[in-house]
C-alpha cells in the first residue's frame, strides 16, 4: 500500500503547550504506523471556531477559512485537506459549502483575501475531512486491527463522539444519535467497547465551558455518570474540546456536586498508537491529566 | 436599520429584516412550529425562548424581544436542533447569526458572558490568527474587573495547574508573538471582510 | 331437469372427517334422514376426482341438489362450484370435528353434531330451487348525472370516455358549479407549488363536444322512479316544461353550500372587507392579474388575514362538527394570490388552529406558501373589528400564549361546507317496538331542517324527488352527508343504482371530487350493466335471486315495504307490496319482516332455514342432551365460528349452527317454532347496529334486535325462561367470543334446565 | 400457471391489498376480465395487519371477508398469488407483462388441513406480525387467508422437515420441486395498486426504536391488540411482558419531516386517535392508563372531526403540540422517557411512560419511477396520476398514489378501475 498524503490542518489547540498537544503527538505517532503523511498547511489560521460568529460575521468567518483553503490548495493541490480538530473540520467544510452556494459570498471573499495577497480559487471538488473518516473510510477497520501488536485487552472503554464531529456531517453511514464506528474501532484494537453508553452524542458545552461554566458542567457531569454507570473505566473521544472538557473539570464537578470522578479520557490516536506497540510518550499519556493507567500499562509491557 | 425599527405585529417586517440581515434568515419562515429544535438543545433549560419560539415571535415582529434575548448566546453550537429540524432548518447558524446581528446592533445584552467571550475570542484570533490560550482564558477571567478575574483564575486554578503539568498550557503564553506569519495579510482581509459586511448589511 | 328435485349427498372422509366420524352412519342418515337419492362417499371429495364424480352425478344421473358433506362452505368454493345445481354445504370439518375433542367420550356427540348436519343440509336442499334472473329487469346502460359542478361533469366524462351515454342535470343557467367562480385551484400535479388553473372553460367543451353527453340546463329532478337498469326520470325546465327520460344508474353530485358567515357576527362579516374565501376568489378574479382591491375603497391590498375554521369544529350550537377538510390549502392557495399580484410585500397571516395539510400534495404546497413567505399562526381568532382604515384581528397566539391583535386591509373567513341533499328518509322514521303490531310512524320531511346532532340547517328540497315508499331523497348518514359510513364499500348507498359523489358525502376539493366522481361513475355504469343481467349489487354481487310474495297471504301490513333497508319495496294502489328487484340487495330483511310469511326467495326462505332446524334430531328430556340453534350472519359471526374451529377452539357438541344471510332475514317463526320443537336455547349472532353499524345491509341487525326484544312475550306465553334466546352483536374476529357465547348458553341450559317441549 | 388466459381485454391489477381487491372485482362486476397478482401467499395487504379500522372502530377482515368471497367466487378475476411484475412493456391497450411466480411448495389440492404444519418443527418469522412472533415453516399466512392454502417457508426446503411435511399430507399437495415461474401476458391497461410499507422506524434515530424495547411502531401496536397476535390480545411491553399502562403516541414519526419522509402520511393521526381507543378496550375505566398524543397538527379531516372531538373528552387522553425531540430510556425499568417542548406556550417535559407508539408513516411500497412505462412519480415517489400522461394506461390506485386512509385509497381505486376500463372498452371499440 503507498503512502497516502494529505493536507493537514492541524488547528489551534494541537500547537505545543496547547490544550491538545498530545492529540498531535499521538496522531503523529499513529499515523507513521499506518504510513499517512500529512502536508501540515503552511501558516494555517484559526477556523474561527463555533463561538467566533458573535464578533466576526459570516463573511468575516469565512474569510478566515477560505484562506486555509486556499493555502492548502497552494502547497498540496488537488489532496484532500485532513482535520484532527472537530470545529476545524466542521468551520472548514461549513465554509467550502457555503462558498458552493452563494456567489455573493464567494466573491467577497475573494475580494476580501486579495488584501492579503491571496487567490482564492473555489473547487468543489475538494474533500474537507476529519481524521476519523480517513481512518474509517480511507483504511478500514481491517487495515487498523493488522497493526495491532499490543492488543488493549480488557479495558472497557466508553466511545464519547460528542457534537461536532457527529453533526451535522458526521461520519457516512453512522446515526447521529447512535454512531458506532468508536465501538468499533475500540473492539478493532482489543478494547472492550461499552455499546449501551448512551451519553456518547451528548454536549459537553463546547466553548460555553469558559462563559457558562455552571451549565457545561451539567452537561459533563451527565456524560461521566453514564460512563461509570456502565461500567467503563475510560472514555475515548475525537475531539479536543470534548477531551479537554470532559477531563479537566472532574475535580470542580466532585467538589460542586460530592461526585467521585477520577476517569481518563484519552484520544482515539492515544489507543491506536498504544495498541500500535508505542510508548506512553509516542501516545502522549503524558498529556493526560487524569492518567490513563490501563495504557500505560499496556504500553510499558 | 436603526436600534428603533418599528415593527407592526404579524406582519413581515421584521422578518424581512431577518432574512435579509441575518445568516441564514432566510429560512425562518419554513418553521412549522413543531418544537423539535427547542427540546434538543443541549442547554435548554437556560433558554428563555427557545429557537421555535424565537422564529414566532420573528413572525409577530416582536423585535426588541428578540434581539435583546440571551437565547442566542445559550447555543454551544452542538448541532442537533439542525439534524433533527424535519424543515431542515439550519438552526445553529441563525441562533449565531441572530446573536451576531443584535450585538452588532448593540441590541444584544452587556452582560452575557458568553457575548462578551466570543469578542474576547475573535479578538484573540483575528489579531494573531490563532488562539492563544492562555492570553484567551485571563480575558475572559478578568472581563469583569481586576478583582473578579482575580477569584474566577483562582477558582480555575487547579484546572491551569493541570494543564501546565502536562504541557497542554504555555506559562509564557502572554508573552510569545505567536500566531501565525502574515498577520497583518489576515488583518487586512479580515478588515476588508468586515466592510463589505457593513456595507452589505448596513450597520 | 328442474321439474324433479334429486338430492346427491356427498360425504367426505378426508380431513380426518372420516377418522372421526362414521361415514357410514352419515350415509345412512343421509338417505334415511335426508332422503337423498344418491349419497356417496370420498376420500378427498375436493380432489378433481370427486368432484368428477358429483358432476358426473350432475350431468348422467340427473342430481340437481347437490348435498356436500365436509368442510365449511367458506372452504375449496372453487372445488364445488357446479352450474344449475342448488348446492348445500354440512359442515363436518370447521362446524364438528375441529370444533369438538378426539376422545372417546365425546364420540358420541359429535357423531350426532355431525348426522344433524347431514338432516340439516339435506333437509335445506329439498327446499332450494336455482334462482334465474329476475325478468322484470330494465337494459338501460345510460347514466343521469344530476349537478353540473366539477363532480358532476367528471363523472359524465369518465362515463361518457368509457362508452357510456349521460344525461347531465344542471338546476343552474351554466355548467361549472363552484369551480367556475374560482380564480384558480389546488395543485394536483407535482410540485405542488402553485395554484393552477382550474381548466373549467375546457371541461365544459369536452362535456359539449362530447355526443355522448346531453346537458338539460336550468332543470331540476321532477320524479325519479323505477330500479336499476330502468330509471324513469321526469325533468322540469325552468320554464314549467317536463320531459321524461330512462336511465339505468344515477349520479348525485349537487356539491355544497356554504355555511353562512353573518351567523358568526363577532368576525365582523358585514364589514365590506371581510369576506368568505368563496368571495375572495371573484375579487381575485375580478383583479384581472392586476392587484388585488378591498372591496370597501379600491385600495390596493396590502395585507391579508385568514382566518380558518370559522363555525367549524365545534360542538357548540350552530356550529359544524367537521371541518371543509381543504380550507387550509385554499387559504394558501388564496396567499399565493396575493404575493402573485399584490406582490411579494403583501402580508398574508393564516390563523389556523390545526394546519390540515394532507397527503404529498398538501406538504408540499404548504411549503411553497412559506416560501413565498406566507406566515402561520397557530391561534384562536376572537373578534375582528373596524379600526380606523382598517382591520383589528383579536386572537390568542397559541405558541406565544397571549392575546394579542394585528391590522389587516382584508380578513378572509374559511366557512364550512354544507351539502346540498334531500330531506332524510329516515330522519323520523321509527319502528315502534311497544306494539305487536308494529306500526310505523310515518316518515315526515323536516319542518325546519334541525338535526339534534346536526343544529345547522340543512336543505329541505328534494334533489331526486324518489317516489320510494321510503322518502324522496338518499339517505344521510352524519350532518347531512350521504355517506355510507362504509370504510371498504364508500359507494355502498342505500338506494340501489343512485350514487352520491362529491362534497355531498363528505366535505372535499375539487381532486379529491373528481377522484370521487370517477368512482361513483363506475359504481353507476356497474350497477346498470349488472340490473341487464338481473344480478345484485353489493354485497351479495351476482346473486340471482330476487324476492317474491304470495299475494293471496298477504295481509298488508306493510312491514316489509317499512323494513326494507334500501327502499326496494312500494305499496301498489291496493296496498301490497311492490317489489322493484333492481333495487333489492337480496339481505332477505322483508322475509324476517313478514309475519305471515308469503315472502321467500328460490335459495333462501322461511322453509330452508325452518326445515333445517325442524330436521335436527332432538333428544328427549332425560338423555340430557339440549339443542342449541344458533343463526348466524354468514358475513361475520359464521367466519369468526369457522376461524376459532381453524384455531381448535372447542365448543358445545350441542349446538347448530345455521347461517343467514342477514340477522334481519331472521323470521321470529324460526324462534317460535324451535321453542315449541324443544329446542333449549337460541343465539342470534349479528352485527353490530347503531350509528357505527357494521351490518352490510345497514339495517338488518338493527331491526333483527328490535324484533328480538320482543321475544319475551313468546317465552312468557311458553311459560320459558327468557334467558333461552339471546341476541348478540358479533365481530368477524369474535373467534374466541363467539365459541364462548355458545358454550355460556350451553352452562345456563344446565343451569336452568331442559326445555319441555320436547316430543 | 400455463392456463392463465389473458387479452388486450383483460384488465392486470398489481397489489392483492385492499385497493387491489376493490380494483379487480369492481372491474370484474363491470364485466372485465381481470388478473390480480399479490407478492405475499394471500390476498388481504396491509389493511389484513390492522386491528380495527377508524372512524367506526371495526374490524378490517369484515370487509375483507366480503371482497375475497366476491374475488374467489367471481368467474371473471384470476387471482395469482406470490406473484410478482418483473417487467412490464407496451402502451395502452397492449402491454407486454412478465410476471414471476415463487414457488409456494404447495398445490391446488391442499385443503388447509393443517398436517403439515403438524408434522414439522421449524419455526420462522412471521411477517404479518412483523417478526414479533414466529409460526411453523408450513403455515397458513393468517386466519382470513385467500387462498385457503398452505405455504411452504423456503428456508426448509431441503431439509428434513420439507420431507415430514409432505410424508404428512395425505393429499399429495406438497411439492417441493416447484420452481420459481415465469409467465408472460397481453393485457390491455393496468392498475398498479401496490400500496405501503411503514416507514422503517429504526431511521428515525432520536427515537431509539432500534435501541429500546418499549418503543413500537403503530403497526405494530395494532398487531398487539389482536387476539392472534404476538401478545395475545394484550398491550404487553416487549422488554419485561408487563402490562403498558402509560402509554405515549409520537405523532410525524418520520412523516412530514425532510430527514424521512417529506410528505403527511394522512393516517397516522387518525390511527393514533383510534389507538387510544384501545386502552379503554383493554384497560376499562382503569384509572392508571393513559395515552398521550404529541403531535405536530392533528390532521383530523373533514368528517373525521368528531372522532377526533370524541376522543378529546376522553380524560385517558391528553394531548401536547410538540415534536418529540428524542427518547431515552431509564437504565433500570427500561421505561422510554421522552425529551422535548410543548409549544403551546413554552413547557419542557421529560415525561416517563411504559410504552411508546411511533405513528410511523407511509412510504410507497414500490418507487412509482421504478414501475417503467413512463408512470410519473411524485416528490414523495408515489405515482403522480395527473402527470402530462396521455395515453397511458397504467393507472395508479390506493397507497401506490399518495398516503390515504382505506376510505380513500376504496374511493380511489374504484375510480382507477374506470380508468381502466375507458383503455379496455376504447381498444375494443376500435377493434370492432
Amino acid at each position: 500500500m503507498a503512502t497516502r498524503e494529505y493536507s493537514f490542518y492541524p488547528g489551534c489547540s494541537s500547537e505545543k503547550k496547547t490544550s491538545a498537544s498530545n492529540y498531535m503527538v499521538s496522531v503523529e505517532s499513529m499515523c507513521k504506523t499506518l504510513d499517512v503523511k500529512l502536508n501540515e498547511i503552511p501558516d494555517w489560521n484559526c477556523c474561527g471556531a463555533s463561538i467566533g460568529y458573535a464578533e466576526g460575521g459570516e463573511l468575516p468567518r469565512t474569510v478566515m477559512n477560505a484562506r486555509n483553503l486556499a493555502l492548502a490548495e497552494e502547497d498540496s493541490p488537488g489532496q484532500d485537506i485532513v482535520a484532527t480538530c472537530a470545529a476545524c473540520w466542521l468551520g472548514t467544510r461549513e465554509s467550502h459549502e457555503r462558498l458552493g452556494k452563494d456567489e455573493t459570498l464567494l466573491n467577497d471573499t475573494i475580494e476580501s483575501l486579495k488584501e492579503a495577497g491571496i487567490n482564492y480559487e473555489h473547487k468543489p471538488e475538494k474533500n474537507i475531512r476529519h481524521m476519523a473518516e480517513v481512518l474509517i473510510e480511507d483504511i478500514g477497520y481491517d487495515e487498523i486491527g493488522s497493526h495491532v501488536s499490543k492488543p488493549l485487552e480488557g479495558v472497557k472503554i466508553a466511545g464519547y463522539v460528542g457534537c461536532q464531529t457527529n453533526r451535522p456531517f458526521g461520519i457516512h453511514g453512522e446515526s447521529y444519535e447512535n454512531p458506532k464506528y468508536l465501538d468499533k474501532l475500540v473492539e478493532t484494537l482489543g478494547a472492550d467497547p461499552v455499546e449501551d453508553y448512551d451519553q456518547k452524542v451528548t454536549c459537553c458545552g463546547g466553548a460555553l465551558a469558559f462563559s457558562e461554566p455552571e451549565k457545561s458542567q451539567n452537561q459533563i457531569k451527565k456524560i461521566l455518570e453514564s460512563a461509570y454507570d456502565f461500567g467503563a473505566e475510560m472514555i475515548v473521544t475525537p475531539c479536543p474540546v470534548c477531551q479537554m472538557n470532559v477531563e479537566v473539570y472532574q475535580d470542580q464537578i466532585n467538589k460542586a456536586h460530592g461526585t467521585k470522578f477520577h476517569i481518563p479520557v484519552t484520544y482515539y490516536s492515544q489507543l491506536m498508537t498504544v495498541a500500535f506497540g508505542g510508548n506512553a510518550k509516542e501516545a502522549g499519556l503524558n498529556g493526560n491529566i487524569i492518567k490513563a493507567k490501563k495504557l500505560e500499562e499496556i504500553a510499558a509491557k | 436599520m436603526s436600534n428603533t425599527a418599528m415593527v407592526k405585529k404579524y406582519r413581515n417586517d421584521f422578518l424581512r429584516e431577518v432574512e435579509e440581515k441575518v445568516e441564514e434568515g432566510d429560512w425562518v419562515r419554513m418553521c412549522m412550529q413543531c418544537g423539535v429544535c427547542a427540546g434538543s438543545c443541549p442547554l435548554g433549560d437556560a433558554w428563555e425562548h427557545p429557537p421555535q419560539e424565537i422564529f414566532m415571535m420573528i413572525r409577530a415582529g416582536k423585535r426588541e424581544e428578540v434581539l435583546g434575548s440571551d437565547s442566542m448566546w445559550m447555543c454551544t453550537s452542538c448541532y442537533n436542533c439542525i439534524v433533527r429540524c424535519p424543515r431542515e432548518l439550519p438552526i445553529t447558524h441563525i441562533m449565531h447569526g441572530l446573536a451576531n446581528y443584535a450585538h452588532r446592533l448593540g441590541l444584544a445584552p452587556k452582560a452575557n458572558p458568553t457575548r462578551r467571550f466570543a469578542k474576547i475570542f475573535w479578538d484573540n484570533i483575528a489579531t494573531s490568527g490563532r488562539v492563544n490560550e492562555l492570553k484567551l482564558s485571563l480575558g475572559l477571567y478578568f472581563m469583569d474587573g481586576f478583582g473578579n478575574g482575580i477569584k474566577k483564575a483562582l477558582a480555575m486554578k487547579d484546572v491551569g495547574l493541570g494543564l501546565l503539568k502536562t504541557g497542554r498550557l504555555d506559562p509564557m503564553g502572554l508573552f510569545k508573538a505567536g500566531g501565525i506569519k502574515d498577520k497583518s495579510g489576515l488583518q487586512k482581509a479580515l478588515k476588508k471582510a468586515r466592510e463589505i459586511e457593513d456595507t452589505r448589511k448596513g450597520y | 331437469m328442474a321439474d324433479e328435485k334429486k338430492i346427491g349427498a356427498y360425504i367426505c372422509t378426508g380431513c380426518g372427517i372420516g377418522d372421526r366420524l362414521d361415514a357410514k352412519q352419515l350415509e345412512m342418515t343421509a338417505q334415511r334422514d335426508g332422503k337423498a337419492q344418491v349419497v356417496k362417499t370420498h376420500e378427498f371429495l375436493c380432489s378433481a376426482d370427486g368432484v368428477k364424480t358429483i358432476q358426473d352425478d350432475i350431468d348422467n344421473d340427473g342430481v340437481n341438489r347437490v348435498v356436500i358433506c365436509a368442510c365449511s362452505r367458506r372452504a375449496k368454493t372453487d372445488a364445488f362450484a357446479f352450474d344449475g345445481v342448488t348446492l348445500s354445504r354440512a359442515n363436518l370439518r370447521e362446524g364438528v370435528i375441529w370444533v369438538r375433542p378426539d376422545s372417546d367420550e365425546a364420540q358420541e356427540t359429535t357423531q350426532e353434531m355431525a348426522d344433524d348436519y347431514v338432516r340439516m343440509a339435506c333437509a335445506e336442499a329439498k327446499y332450494l330451487d336455482v334462482p334465474e334472473p329476475n325478468e322484470n329487469h330494465g337494459n338501460n346502460l345510460r347514466i343521469l348525472v344530476v349537478g353540473g359542478g366539477i363532480t358532476g361533469m367528471t363523472a359524465a366524462l369518465e362515463s361518457a370516455r368509457a362508452g357510456y351515454d349521460v344525461l347531465l342535470v344542471e338546476k343552474g343557467p351554466e355548467l361549472g358549479g363552484w369551480m367556475r367562480k374560482l380564480h384558480k385551484r389546488i395543485p394536483d400535479r407535482a410540485p405542488f407549488d402553485e395554484p393552477m388553473d382550474t381548466g373549467i372553460d375546457d371541461l365544459v367543451a369536452a362535456i359539449e363536444a362530447s355526443d355522448k353527453i346531453t346537458v338539460a340546463l336550468n332543470s331540476r329532478i321532477a320524479r325519479t322512479s323505477g330500479a336499476p337498469g330502468q330509471f324513469s326520470v321526469d325533468i322540469a325546465t325552468e320554464s314549467g316544461s317536463t320531459t321524461t327520460e330512462n336511465v339505468g344508474a344515477i349520479i348525485q353530485a349537487t356539491g355544497f353550500k356554504l355555511h353562512d358567515p353573518a351567523a358568526f357576527p363577532e368576525f365582523g362579516y358585514g364589514n365590506a372587507d371581510v369576506i368568505t374565501s368563496a368571495e375572495l376568489e371573484e375579487l381575485a378574479s375580478a383583479a384581472d392579474g392586476g392587484p388585488i382591491k378591498r372591496p370597501s375603497d379600491g385600495k390596493e391590498v396590502k395585507a391579508v388575514a385568514f382566518i380558518q375554521d370559522v363555525g367549524q369544529n365545534s360542538t357548540e350550537v350552530g356550529k359544524l362538527r367537521y371541518d371543509s377538510g381543504a380550507g387550509d390549502l385554499v387559504a394558501i392557495k388564496q396567499a399565493m394570490y396575493f404575493k402573485h399580484h399584490n406582490g411579494d410585500d403583501c402580508d398574508t397571516t393564516i390563523i389556523y388552529d390545526n394546519l390540515r395539510t394532507p397527503g404529498t400534495a398538501g406538504e408540499d404546497f404548504y411549503r411553497s406558501g412559506q416560501r413565498k413567505e406566507v406566515i402561520f399562526t397557530k391561534g384562536a381568532v376572537s373578534k375582528v373589528d373596524a379600526a380606523g382604515d382598517t382591520l383589528k384581528v383579536s386572537f390568542h397566539d397559541k405558541i406565544l400564549d397571549e392575546d394579542t391583535e394585528m391590522e389587516a386591509d382584508l380578513v378572509v373567513l374559511d366557512m364550512g361546507m354544507i351539502p346540498v341533499t334531500g330531506p332524510d328518509p329516515y330522519a323520523t322514521l321509527e319502528i315502534d317496538t311497544d306494539d305487536d303490531e308494529a306500526e310505523v310512524v310515518e316518515e315526515e320531511e323536516k319542518e325546519d331542517g334541525v338535526e339534534a346532532e346536526n343544529p345547522v340547517e340543512v336543505s329541505v328540497e328534494s334533489i331526486l324527488n324518489l317516489d320510494y315508499r321510503q322518502g324522496t331523497d338518499l339517505p344521510q348518514l352524519k350532518f347531512g352527508f350521504l355517506d355510507s359510513h362504509f370504510i371498504c364499500f364508500p359507494y355502498e348507498t342505500r338506494r340501489t343504482g343512485i350514487y352520491a359523489a362529491g362534497p355531498v358525502r363528505r366535505p372535499m376539493d375539487i381532486g379529491q371530487a373528481i377522484d370521487d366522481a370517477t368512482g361513483a361513475a363506475l359504481k353507476a355504469i356497474q350497477a346498470a350493466e349488472n340490473a341487464q343481467v338481473g344480478r345484485a349489487a353489493h354485497p351479495r354481487s351476482g346473486d340471482l335471486s330476487f324476492p317474491t310474495f304470495r299475494k293471496e297471504g298477504c295481509t298488508q301490513c306493510k312491514r316489509c315495504t317499512v323494513e326494507c333497508p334500501f327502499g326496494a319495496i312500494d305499496e301498489d294502489e291496493e296496498g301490497y307490496p311492490q317489489y322493484n328487484e333492481g333495487r333489492c340487495r337480496r339481505c332477505g330483511t322483508c322475509m324476517g319482516a313478514c309475519p305471515v310469511r308469503v315472502i321467500s326467495f328460490k335459495n333462501y326462505s322461511v322453509e330452508t332455514i325452518g326445515q333445517q332446524l325442524k330436521a335436527v334430531d332432538i333428544p328427549d328430556e332425560f338423555d340430557e342432551k339440549p339443542r342449541l340453534m344458533v343463526l348466524a350472519c354468514e358475513n361475520d359471526a359464521y367466519p369468526a365460528l369457522d376461524m376459532a374451529a381453524m384455531n381448535r377452539i372447542e365448543y358445545s357438541a350441542f349446538v347448530r349452527v345455521i347461517p343467514v344471510r342477514c340477522l334481519g332475514s331472521v323470521n321470529t317463526i324460526w324462534i317460535t317454532d324451535a321453542l315449541n320443537s324443544g329446542y333449549d336455547g337460541i343465539i342470534l349472532m349479528g352485527c353490530k347496529k347503531g350509528d357505527d353499524y357494521q351490518c352490510h345491509f345497514v339495517k338488518g341487525s338493527e331491526i333483527a334486535h328490535m324484533r328480538m326484544s320482543k321475544i319475551d312475550d313468546t317465552l312468557n306465553q311458553l311459560n320459558l325462561e327468557k334467558e333461552r334466546v339471546a341476541t348478540y352483536e358479533v365481530e368477524i374476529t369474535d373467534i374466541e367470543r363467539a365459541p364462548k357465547l355458545i358454550n355460556d348458553m350451553a352452562a345456563t341450559i344446565e343451569e336452568i334446565g331442559m326445555s319441555p317441549f320436547k316430543f | 400457471m400455463t392456463d392463465v388466459v389473458a387479452t388486450n381485454q383483460t384488465i392486470l391489477v398489481v397489489g392483492g391489498g385492499i385497493s387491489g381487491m376493490t380494483a379487480a372485482i369492481e372491474s370484474a362486476e363491470c364485466g372485465k376480465d381481470v388478473i390480480l397478482v399479490e407478492r405475499n401467499p394471500s390476498l388481504g395487504g396491509r389493511v389484513s395487519q390492522l386491528y380495527r379500522y377508524f372512524p367506526k372502530l371495526c374490524k378490517p377482515s369484515c370487509g375483507q371477508e366480503i371482497n375475497q368471497r366476491r374475488i374467489m367466487a367471481h368467474p371473471r378475476v384470476r387471482v395469482l398469488t406470490m406473484t410478482e411484475v418483473d417487467k412490464i412493456e407496451g402502451e395502452a391497450g397492449n402491454y407486454s407483462v412478465t410476471l414471476k411466480t415463487a414457488p409456494r411448495y404447495v398445490n391446488e389440492k391442499c385443503t388447509a388441513c393443517g398436517d403439515c404444519a403438524e408434522a414439522i418443527s421449524a419455526e420462522v418469522d412471521d411477517p404479518h406480525n412483523f417478526n414479533m412472533k414466529k409460526h411453523k415453516a408450513a403455515y397458513l399466512p393468517t386466519n382470513m387467508a385467500a387462498p385457503q392454502r398452505y405455504v411452504l417457508d423456503p428456508s426448509i426446503i431441503g431439509t428434513e422437515d420439507a420431507e415430514k411435511a409432505r410424508a404428512a399430507c395425505k393429499y399429495d399437495a406438497i411439492d417441493l420441486d416447484m420452481q420459481e415461474e415465469s409467465l408472460s401476458l397481453n393485457v390491455g391497461a393496468v392498475i398498479w395498486a401496490t400500496g405501503f410499507k411503514p416507514y422503517d422506524a429504526a431511521k428515525i434515530q432520536p427515537y431509539g426504536y432500534d435501541r429500546f424495547d418499549n418503543v413500537v411502531t403503530n403497526m405494530e401496536f395494532e398487531r398487539m391488540m389482536d387476539p392472534f397476535g404476538p401478545t395475545g390480545g394484550k398491550l404487553l411491553r416487549p422488554s419485561d411482558g408487563k402490562e403498558a399502562k402509560k402509554i405515549a403516541f409520537i405523532q410525524c414519526a418520520g412523516s412530514r419531516d425532510r430527514n424521512h419522509l417529506k410528505h403527511c402520511s394522512r393516517f397516522c393521526c387518525m390511527a393514533s386517535l383510534k389507538q387510544t381507543t384501545y386502552l379503554t378496550e383493554a384497560y376499562g375505566d382503569d384509572d392508571d392508563a393513559s395515552a398521550t398524543i404529541y403531535y405536530i397538527d392533528i390532521r383530523a379531516i373533514d368528517r373525521f372531526e368528531d372522532f377526533y372531538q370524541k376522543v378529546k373528552d376522553d380524560k385517558k387522553v391528553s394531548f401536547i403540540k410538540s415534536k418529540v425531540a428524542n427518547i431515552t430510556q431509564d437504565r433500570e425499568s427500561k421505561n422510554p422517557i421522552l425529551h422535548g417542548v410543548n409549544t403551546e406556550g413554552y413547557h419542557r417535559y421529560d415525561d416517563e411512560y411504559d410504552l411508546v407508539v411511533l405513528a410511523v408513516g407511509m412510504d410507497p411500497e414500490v418507487k412509482a419511477d421504478e414501475i417503467g412505462c413512463k408512470v410519473a412519480a411524485n416528490t414523495s415517489g408515489f405515482i403522480d396520476a395527473h402527470a402530462d400522461d396521455a395515453g397511458c394506461g397504467i393507472f395508479g390506485a390506493g397507497c401506490a398514489t399518495d398516503a390515504l386512509d382505506v376510505n380513500r385509497a376504496v374511493q380511489n381505486s374504484t375510480a382507477a378501475s374506470l380508468k381502466a376500463i375507458q383503455v379496455i372498452n376504447k381498444t375494443a371499440g376500435a377493434e370492432a
